[in-house]
């Protein structure tokens, strides 16, 4: 049993620290993980990218995937190639400030997400997934996609409630994490806590009301992995 | 050959000379303060002109000191001599200047 | 020690670590750069020291001065770093000293940097093509003995996957057998006695205790490097019973390749793969041997590049079947892997062309 | 600047006796200066009459014999007619590539950090080829000392310019004499090391001269000194003579080292 996401991105969204805790979350429940990290020079703004492969045991993955049940997608600068690799049935958890009329555009369906007041509602404890944006066709015009279920989550409007701005990423994964049920919040934030370099301790409270909001803000196992990749 | 001194005669140590060694360069000629090193018109095994020691050396070891190719021995003597130091008839001719 | 995700810069760096290595020097250039930054933070948790390097010419120099002190030494680059630091690899090769080189390449545009030399004189580098962080691991214990051993520099072939995929791996010191000392390490302690050392180009020796010269010393290491060849050819092979089309390819690309070889199979091709895990010494008679065992129609070689191994491939096949490129120049937009080439689909591809051009016997 | 080949003539007026030189006195007397150098073995060096550059290496074992540091020295050369020489002395030594001298050292020091490690380079090597390698050491407060025989001029491959061949000089390669115009001015890499705040001790000292000589020994001795008790970088430059690539008679070598390299390089402590 083996389950895959992409993480996609640019510099400074906190992709890799991402994709970091995601793995590591995973291997302290008991798992295995293999990680891939794409990322080039450019600290900032530049393609980022990471693979992340989920087994019970025996994980011998190829580094770059062939094509992946989730996908993670902070910014809709490079989530094309991804969008190819997505196997029907699977899921997208996308950052909707950011990628959702990306994700629109792409099929030309006018779902108006962008747009909508999202700052200032009480999201945390909304429920953006359940509504009528799961099991819409919204990437699927090349047939790669299509089957996949999205989960739209403005990570970016959430973290800024937070007062933390730079953790929008954590709310995106905190949300990932709780709509799969890939690995528990409680993990999550252990890694995260592990994985952030003394330097920039004072981050950590936020990064973790990051996860715990974006946990929130969606369904917990409105998507489960292990049931979809087992069926 | 004579031994008439012709020069200061306070000779206060003396000089090893490693001839075959030297490479001519004359280097210490002009280094000895006292003056008392010329080079040989003999050449050595190698070729080379070599230097001769007059009376008059004081142990000071500047040709030691600049000698690129190590053939000085320097040695003071107890007791300094007064009038030539020379034991015996020169070896060698020192070169003529003209 | 229960295997933990590591990244693969993490783990080389602490394989390097329970080697034994105690100096490090780089100078940071991705991929590479991860692990100069692993060492300068591991390092001197154990008393070893790292140097941020002012150049790669700087950081292998510092490194050849540290071996020849008699430290279990290290650098790394990628391509054009390593390019400056051919000269001193070529000196150490010739001078008798030894440590590891991680090449951290960008991908496999560099097979002939790797195994050509690239600096001068009649010399080769061990070097070694771990398919992924387990194996890179292992290597790396392996390169720094292996550098003993025949007082040589060695090298890892790593790449971007290697150096940037986070993989569960265990660390443990591993014990790979005896060593000659290090009698000819220098350590400042002779001299005055007659018995000080020297390591010096072309083996010249002291005034009044000469070595060899630079003749005697040449045809010593074109032996020493005559026997490397003989005996410490390393490769693996996959599914190769009655294949009929061999798939050649090294390091990270293997894997694929091997994915691509079960799905094949399960198709019903007769299909497997070889792939060298030192690239010098090739293991030219296993690949021969493979061959010869038939009955093999052809033999496809897969490296993103130009074409580069195929050369050593065709030295080792000689004729005894077809030997053909499936692989090619592919590079993604940052530089930093290989692009769209290095794909399970896309090999997939080139391999089912190749088939239905050389049919099976 | 041009100097006009001449032959020297003895500075003593015609003796009428000479002493003989080729064994001891028979009178009482002490050894007060031994041909061999200090820890020298083997017998000859094959660099040029009127050659500088063992005069520098005598005073440099000299030193290290002085200061009792034989058996914890390691010395590490680039390449240069000097290389020849090393092999005389009876210490480790260590070979490297051209210019890289100092970085090799570092790794050496760091490594053995109880051991007084230091280079001995040309100015082709230093200051040409590597000028960043002894620079970057001096930054880093390396604790090594670096010596620069510095003759301007590529001895070991026939009397080529350098990165120190002062202005006029006359090489294979400026053969009018470096002009400024065309060939830019020599690199005073003494100067430029004593800039550095890792750098401990600079001293510019020669080998024109008994004087010099003995003054040039006393800078080395510091800067070992100071490298042992841990200062940081010491940087010792020394010009020597190299009449065959300077294109002088070997008498004239001392002149023309003091009328020219140094009238561009000072000598003396510069930090």
């Amino acid at each position: 049993m083996q389950a895959e996401v992409i993480l996609t991105g640019i510099g400074g969204q906190g992709v890799q620290l991402c994709a970091k805790a995601l793995a590591m979350a995973a291997v302290a429940e008991g798992r295995e993980a293999l990680l891939s990290s794409h990322y080039g020079g450019e600290m900032r703004g530049g393609q980022t990218e990471a693979s992340v492969v989920v087994a019970d045991a025996g994980l011998r993955s190829l580094p770059i995937l062939p094509s992946t049940w989730s996908a993670f997608v902070m910014h809709p600068a490079h989530w094309a190639p991804v969008a190819a690799k997505l196997r029907p049935g699977g899921v997208v958890v996308a950052n909707a400030d950011l990628v959702a009329g990306e994700l629109l555009a792409l099929d030309g369906v006018g779902n108006d997400l962008v747009g909508n007041d999202l700052v200032g509602n009480d999201l945390v404890g909304n429920d953006l997934v359940g509504n009528d944006l799961v099991g819409n066709d919204l990437v699927g015009d090349d047939g790669a996609t299509s089957g996949c279920a999205r989960v739209l989550v403005a990570a970016e409007s959430i973290a800024g409630e937070l007062g933390a701005p730079m953790a929008a990423g954590f709310v995106l994964l905190g949300a990932y994490a709780s709509a799969t049920g890939m690995v528990g919040t409680a993990s999550l934030v252990a890694a995260m806590r592990d994985l952030v370099p003394p330097y920039r301790a004072q981050h950590v409270e936020a990064n973790e009301r990051a996860i715990v909001a974006g946990a929130a803000a969606v369904a917990p196992g409105s998507h489960p992995v292990w049931t979809a990749v087992t069926a | 050959m004579s031994s008439t001194v012709t020069r200061s005669t306070v000779t206060r140590g003396t000089v090893v000379i490693d001839r075959d060694r030297c490479k001519g360069c004359e280097l210490c000629i002009p280094a000895c303060p006292p003056s008392v090193l010329v080079m040989s018109a003999e050449r050595n095994s190698r070729g080379y002109r070599f230097p001769l020691l007059l009376d008059g050396c004081t142990a000071c070891q500047a040709c030691h000191a600049v000698c690129p190719d190590f053939v000085f021995d320097v040695y003071r003597f107890d007791e300094p001599i007064i009038g030539s130091a020379g034991r015996g008839p020169a070896a060698d001719q020192p070169e003529d200047p003209a | 020690m229960p295997a933990s995700l590591m990244q693969g810069s993490a783990a080389v760096a602490e394989a390097a670590v329970a080697a034994g290595c105690r100096f490090f020097a780089g100078y940071p250039m991705l991929p590479f750069t991860d692990l100069l930054e692993h060492m300068a933070r591991r390092l001197p948790e154990v008393g070893g020291v790292c140097m941020n390097a002012e150049s790669e010419i700087e950081g292998v120099n510092m490194v050849l001065g540290a071996a020849a002190a008699g430290a279990r030494a290290a650098t790394g680059s990628c391509g054009q770093g390593i390019a400056l630091m051919q000269e001193a690899v070529a000196e150490a090769a010739l001078n008798e000293v030894p440590f590891v080189v991680f090449n951290m390449a960008r991908g496999q545009q560099d097979y002939f940097q790797a195994t050509r030399g690239g600096g001068w004189g009649d010399y080769r580098t061990i070097t070694l093509a771990p398919a992924d962080v387990g194996e890179a691991v292992e290597h790396t214990q392996l390169l720094f003995h292996l550098a003993d051993r025949y007082r040589a520099p060695t090298v890892l072939y790593g790449d971007y996957l290697v150096a940037h995929t986070h993989m569960g791996v265990e660390v443990e010191q591993r014990d790979l057998g005896p060593l000659p000392d290090k009698d000819w390490a220098l350590d400042g302690t002779r001299g005055g006695t007659g018995r000080s050392r020297q390591i010096w180009t072309w083996a010249m020796g002291r005034t009044d205790a000469p070595g060899p010269g630079p003749d005697a010393h040449w045809r010593r290491l074109a032996d020493k490097f005559d026997g490397i060849a003989a005996t410490e050819a390393r490769s693996a092979q996959h599914r190769t019973d009655d294949a009929e089309h061999l798939i050649v390819s090294f390091g990270t690309s293997a894997p694929f390749v091997d994915h691509v070889v079960d799905e094949l199979r399960a198709d019903g091709h007769r299909i497997g793969s070889f792939r060298p895990v030192t690239l010098w010494p090739f293991p030219e008679a296993a690949l021969a041997a493979t061959v010869a065992a038939g009955p093999c129609a052809q033999v496809l070689v897969f490296e993103v590049n130009a074409g580069q191994m195929i050369d050593d491939v065709r030295l080792a096949v000689a004729g005894r079947a077809p030997v053909r490129p499936i692989g090619g120049v592919s590079i993604d937009g940052s530089g930093m892997r290989q692009g769209a080439l290095l794909s399970a689909a896309a090999i997939r591809d080139r391999v089912l062309a190749a088939i239905e051009e050389v049919p099976s016997p | 600047m041009t100097t006009t080949p001449t032959t020297t003539p003895p500075t003593t007026p015609p003796p009428t006796t000479t002493v003989p030189t080729d064994a001891p006195p028979d009178r009482p007397s002490r050894k007060v200066a031994a041909s061999s150098a200090a820890l020298q073995v083997g017998e000859d060096h094959h660099l040029c009459p009127g050659c500088g550059h063992p005069v520098a290496w005598r005073i440099l074992l000299e030193v290290i014999s002085e200061l009792d540091l034989a058996r914890r020295s390691i010395g590490v050369v680039g390449h240069g007619c000097y290389t020849n020489i090393v092999r005389l002395a009876d210490i480790d030594w260590l070979q490297c590539l051209h210019g890289r001298a100092p970085a090799v050292a570092t790794g050496v020091k760091r490594v053995r950090p109880e051991v007084a490690v230091f280079t001995l380079q040309g100015d082709g090597d230093m200051a040409s080829e590597g000028l960043a390698e002894v620079l970057h050491a001096a930054a880093r407060a390396e604790r090594i000392t670096c010596i620069m025989l510095n003759n301007g001029v590529f001895g070991d491959t026939g009397g080529q310019m350098t990165a120190a061949s002062v202005v006029g000089q006359r090489t294979k390669t400026s053969l009018e004499g470096r002009d400024p115009a065309t060939h830019g001015y020599p690199v005073p890499v003494a100067d430029l090391v004593s800039r550095l705040p890792g750098t401990a001790y600079v001293a510019r000292g020669g080998v024109g001269s008994a004087g010099a000589i003995a003054q040039t020994k006393r800078y080395l001795k510091r800067a070992f000194e100071l490298q042992v008790a841990g200062a940081g970088f010491t940087f010792v430059e020394v010009l020597t003579m190299c009449p065959t690539g300077w294109f002088v008679p070997t008498a004239e070598g001392p002149g023309y080292l003091g009328a020219t390299f140094e009238a561009t390089f000072p000598l003396g402590e510069i930090r």
